[in-house]
């Protein structure tokens, strides 16, 4: 009996890991929602393709490779069968791949309306393969960074992944960005930042819908155990705080916009959504409601000013304001874990968020230059003036309405 | 006969067909344009960029008539498109040009049975 | 290793309640898209940012005071850490607080297309701080109304919420229909109501389908207990009758408009599926399949002839149909529960009902009035023709599609 | 206390069934989304009544006598109270009639454009309730076909349902289609197909991720048993190999278009997501995750092949592909089960695959040539040239975006 | 030179741009308009309240053509828009009227050449 | 007065609209419309099977003046809507027509004021 037992243990804790990942998988349907609301209908059509692409590359080189060198457990997964010890390693790996998704969905967004469909799938293939998995292992394995430092001793925590995952995902936009430009018209003759408004609203507030629904995976599930009255404690309030977080971003970034502008700019009440859980990804477990709603707050706040001195005065051009929400969020996600978890310092956090931007910045960006060299990362000028649908994809997003 | 093209303002569409129809016009054709004018357009805001929508919305209708009809119908719909009181910026204007030949298309009659 | 078992049962039941509360928030979603579905696009971006608002102002003035008034808990959740006696009650938090804005985001389409946008914030701040709190207290809390009676011992019953819930939002959204008008253009000059049509079907239609899924944890959830063969039963009814009433209504909504009008108008049958769920409420737990088909059957009809009494009699211009499929049908769910629960009856439920409408119709009315004094609640006549995108968000949602 | 744990299995398992149905059922909605945005924007709003009251038909006749057909349990499910062995009877029904709706949904995106809404409800109210029903006795609940032999005795598999529920579904599609015949303007004067673009890729693309993350409940509740360890590790697994048949299937289907015609379809690589979920869903279980991507990747090439073949060689119209994906594919997916299952054999594959295309052909074949002589299935070409929207549900889906 | 102006129905688009195309005309601008007139307009219900849709979708073309052409073009379109048999109201309407000046922007040609 | 007609390529508009205003243009109707005419469109993929878009997206400008200012309104949208160096095919059309009268809506005024 106390077998039966510690079986059903064991498939409480795998049942939860499924269906965690379900819903970390589905933020996938959330980034293309997303991205594909706020671009030009020009260009929708390609950037659905990039993320349902990406999805795949992501799922398929983290089981080739990516698992193993972050987790161990063999090239191709020989060592994975649907076995395990407290849980099944299978729903573990599912648990995991679907984050290295989300890590890369980031990336999509802002090089959108100008880069090279096949290009960036080459820089998906090696990104999921090897650069989030080189991290991953130093930061959630405990690896120590090229042998040489373990950054759990210096004090560094993750729980969710602000850093990890998010943060790590827009460093690897970012260099991208720097490498590709601008998209055209969007910088005047002065240099002064152009609006490009997105084509189809609706589509992006059911994608932020879709993440803040998936969210609850990603954060829960990093609790990792839900079978003790311990563990299903520290997943609620992980729920509680993940939500607290998101509906502060929501509020601080309308109340800011409207007072700035006298206008409740829908596109960042979303950011402000996403920044609130970006912002509490990185400790979920520790803050009360009220410290989680003023963390996401600080979150939706930091989004707003980021993505307007990113685009108006250092004219990183970022069509979804990935950079900002899941980079600078992330950054501040990190830094806000010692105001509530003293088993982390500030210190380990900047030693932490260092190393993912060296390590991810420095991969990246010698990436996307040799894929500039080798096969070149952006479309031609007329390419982009007509939208990147008709020449990646060859066909249109929305054939009866657009003009 | 004559072509008579107005731009008027989208909202009074309504108000210059029914004016329209009161004086016997049964064939108006209608086209959603956008005009540049002394109207100036607003400014919307997209994640803290401005930007100016410069052109209107206004909708242009052609209406064919015979030429004796012309003034009854730019009185028709001045009268109609006209904003309440003086009058509005971005009210419209009137077009009146010559028109050589109609033909209708189900029956191949022209001139002005054709209208 | 009793211990160990009661920790399972209090794992489960936590994941159960985080399950179900997630499902529950992702109604949000489902009402954001019927919503923006429903309403023509000038106004389709003020729609969303209402309703990603009132869920974030939902989750916090619950969190602040909300759910302490209605179940205790303490300011700010003071009492709430993450510890509990069957489960968690932060994940108890966590499911009831999806409630609220479940109820709140009720009002939201009715009052569409012409309310100013932060006069509804400040009625949803108060709506689910203290309106919908002192109710629920009476009801599912069981506290005596104003301390004179307890509607518990008169007979009443609401499972899950068609009266608590959804008539509570209907009638806040009525008295606000009432207060603020109907739109420009709805009612000619001899007061015939004229169509306005909603701009996106497939929007609406993802919506109804997202609240039909959603509403497996609203009243799946509701059973509150699952690791245990009868707790599990209870669910695993309450699933099949709550899928049997939406399919109900859908059937009986299509049949009757086909009947009537010749046509079989789509969003006759979304509100038909919603008509069903929102019946089936107050009861999923005791009838038989057939039973709840047939409560959902009679929901269906019910929202299609309340939907035409309300605009074309009464004058009541409600363009998402909200007042009829929660309110008028909400009323039907609680009066079908005697029909199958020996528990309740007509009386209990009628008494439940006035006291429902009364406190909620009061209190909202005298809100709205302030509001309207204090702030104004109406966009300006301009406004409203240009579409509420413009003036209240500084965007349009389509801005490359509409005309 | 032994007690306590058999009654905590019992409802871990009932929970499962629960959680996975309502993933199932979610799939509804992926395949309106999926549908809506595959035709013309004036077929949009049928096609999403079509889906919706596809949905309520089969939950309701599956209720009245399908469910009695395919496993007992009573005419109007008087069997069915919410009780059971080892999870709940209603559970188990809940989950099963989601299933039912998947076969039926995949028809009408087949004859999509052209059929009369009545018509296609009066199928699927038979289909539903006896043609589905019926092979899945013989199939899953390994009733002798017509008392003659048992599919199990052969050798046959279909795990959770490749041939059972999609090829069947295709099979009654492709009748469909041929007594249709091809939408007006499809085939040129020299019999060249003819592209038609669907309107919303987004709406598209929606409907493919949420098909994808139904598939794990689809796939993943057909395990039947959660509450062990090695039923964990099995739906772990199943969870697994599901994602990277779809990760397979998007990739093949993407390099293959782009080697073909130079550019990145993205119709092509939703369609190849579904083709890798449709091919492994007959044996989810036994592959490893390299084999699973394979086994997709193979249906994600012959979906793309298949499509072409049908249009252009067969000149069978089917607008969305359903044909293929759900048909050619789920064949496919049949005969891959002995290539890493021992318990199947190819003999018995195909004895399956023959019995289901036989009797779902026949049936259906009847069915469709009955209804045309009664009621006639096809609209007038006048309304098909002005779209269905109009003449079947008297609105448009799009009022103010089309021309 | 002449501007031919029709106003056809929308799917009668291909077979009217194939008669011209047969006939040597190179060039045509189309619009997508609402047309108003002797054709009625269709009926709509949206939650149980009827509206009418009265205007209806039609092309407008436009044909800049030199004056010698007139006669065949107005026969080609009119040819091409007619309904199959007596022709069906809402067939739509040709209008000719003269033109001063055409310039082709890439070349600066004038006149018939331009065209 | 006379009626100037330019259709140009979609992405000139900016630049037109500014070298318009730049010679004293104050009013301008612009719509979408389809061109059809030497550039050729491109084809396009769907699920295997090609098609082609045979039209081609253009803005036509509409430009009432008085007869004096032609020369000059054409020329500046000849030069502002000429693709760079030699011209491309499709850079467009100017098309000039006679106008007879031109009202404003908003105060009755006709002829050259009321442009
Ligand atoms: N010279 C012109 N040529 C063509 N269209 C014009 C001209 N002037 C005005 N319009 C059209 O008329 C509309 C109204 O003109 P505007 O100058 O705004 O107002 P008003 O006519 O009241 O002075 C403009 O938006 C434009 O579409
Ligand atoms: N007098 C007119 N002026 C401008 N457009 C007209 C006129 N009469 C008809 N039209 C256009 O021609 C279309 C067809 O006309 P209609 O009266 O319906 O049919 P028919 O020409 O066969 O009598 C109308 O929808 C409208 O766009
Ligand atoms: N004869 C014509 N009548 C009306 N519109 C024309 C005519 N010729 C050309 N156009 C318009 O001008 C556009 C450009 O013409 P095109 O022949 O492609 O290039 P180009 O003028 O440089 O030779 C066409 O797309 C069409 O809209």
């Amino acid at each position: 009996m106390e077998n039966t037992l510690i079986e059903m243990q064991f498939a409480l804790d795998t049942f939860y890991f499924l269906v965690m990942g379900a819903l970390v998988m589905w933020m996938a349907a959330g980034f293309s929602m997303l991205e594909a609301g706020l671009v030009r209908s020009k260009n929708t059509a390609e950037i659905l393709t990039k993320n349902i692409g990406l999805f795949a590359i992501a799922c398929t080189m983290y089981m080739v490779v990516g698992y193993d060198i972050m987790y161990g457990g063999g090239i191709l997964l020989d060592g994975i069968s649907g076995t395990g010890d407290k849980y099944s390693n299978a729903a573990d790996f599912y648990f995991q791949v679907v984050f290295v998704a989300t890590a890369m969905s980031i990336v999509s967004g802002a090089i959108a309306e100008r880069m090279k469909l096949f290009a960036f799938f080459a820089f998906a293939v090696v990104f999921t393969a090897v650069i989030y998995p080189m991290e991953g292992a130093w930061t959630w394995n405990g690896d120590a960074v090229f042998g040489l430092f373990k950054l759990a001793d210096l004090g560094f925590a993750d729980f969710a992944g602000s850093g990890i995952v998010h943060m790590a995902g827009a460093v690897a936009a970012l260099a991208g960005v720097l490498v590709l430009g601008a998209r055209n018209g969007k910088y005047d003759a002065q240099g002064n930042s152009r609006a490009i408004p997105g084509a189809n609203m609706p589509m992006a507030t059911l994608g932020t819908f879709i993440l803040w629904m998936g969210w609850f995976g990603f954060n829960g599930g990093s609790v990792l155990a839900m079978a003790s009255k311990e563990s299903a404690n520290a997943v609620a309030m992980v729920f509680l705080n993940t939500n607290a977080a998101a509906a502060g971003g929501v509020i601080a970034a309308l109340l800011l916009v409207k007072l700035l502008w006298g206008k409740a700019d829908l596109t960042m009440a979303l950011n402000g959504a996403l920044a609130g859980l970006v912002a509490i990804t990185a400790g979920p477990d520790t803050p009360s409601a009220l410290e989680a709603a003023l963390i996401g707050a600080v979150g939706g706040v930091l989004v707003v000013f980021s993505i307007n001195v990113l685009d108006k005065v250092f004219k990183i051009d970022d069509p979804v304001g990935a950079i900002s929400v899941h980079g600078v969020v992330g950054l501040w996600g990190l830094l806000a874990v010692p105001l509530t978890n003293s088993g982390a310092s500030f210190s380990g956090q900047l030693a932490g968020a260092g190393t993912i931007f060296i390590w991810v910045f420095g991969t990246s960006m010698v990436l996307w230059l040799v894929l500039k060299a080798v096969m070149g990362i952006r479309v031609s000028e007329e390419e982009e003036f007509s939208g990147v649908d008709i020449s990646e994809c060859g066909l249109e997003a929305y054939p009866e309405f657009t003009k | 006969m004559k072509m008579v093209t107005a731009i008027i303002k989208p909202f009074k569409l309504d108000d210059v067909r029914e004016a329209l129809s009161e004086i016997g016009v049964s064939g108006i054709t209608a086209t959603e344009v956008k005009g540049f004018g002394r109207q100036k357009g607003h400014t919307e805001l997209y994640r803290g960029a401005e930007y100016t929508v410069d052109f209107l919305p206004k909708v242009k209708l052609e209406i064919a008539i015979i030429a004796d009809q012309v003034n009854s119908v730019v009185e028709a719909i001045s009268t109609a498109a006209k904003s309440e009181g003086e009058g509005k910026i971005g009210d419209g204007k009137i077009f009146v040009s010559s028109l050589e030949q109609v033909l209708r298309i189900r029956t191949g009659e022209t001139g002005s049975v054709a209208l």
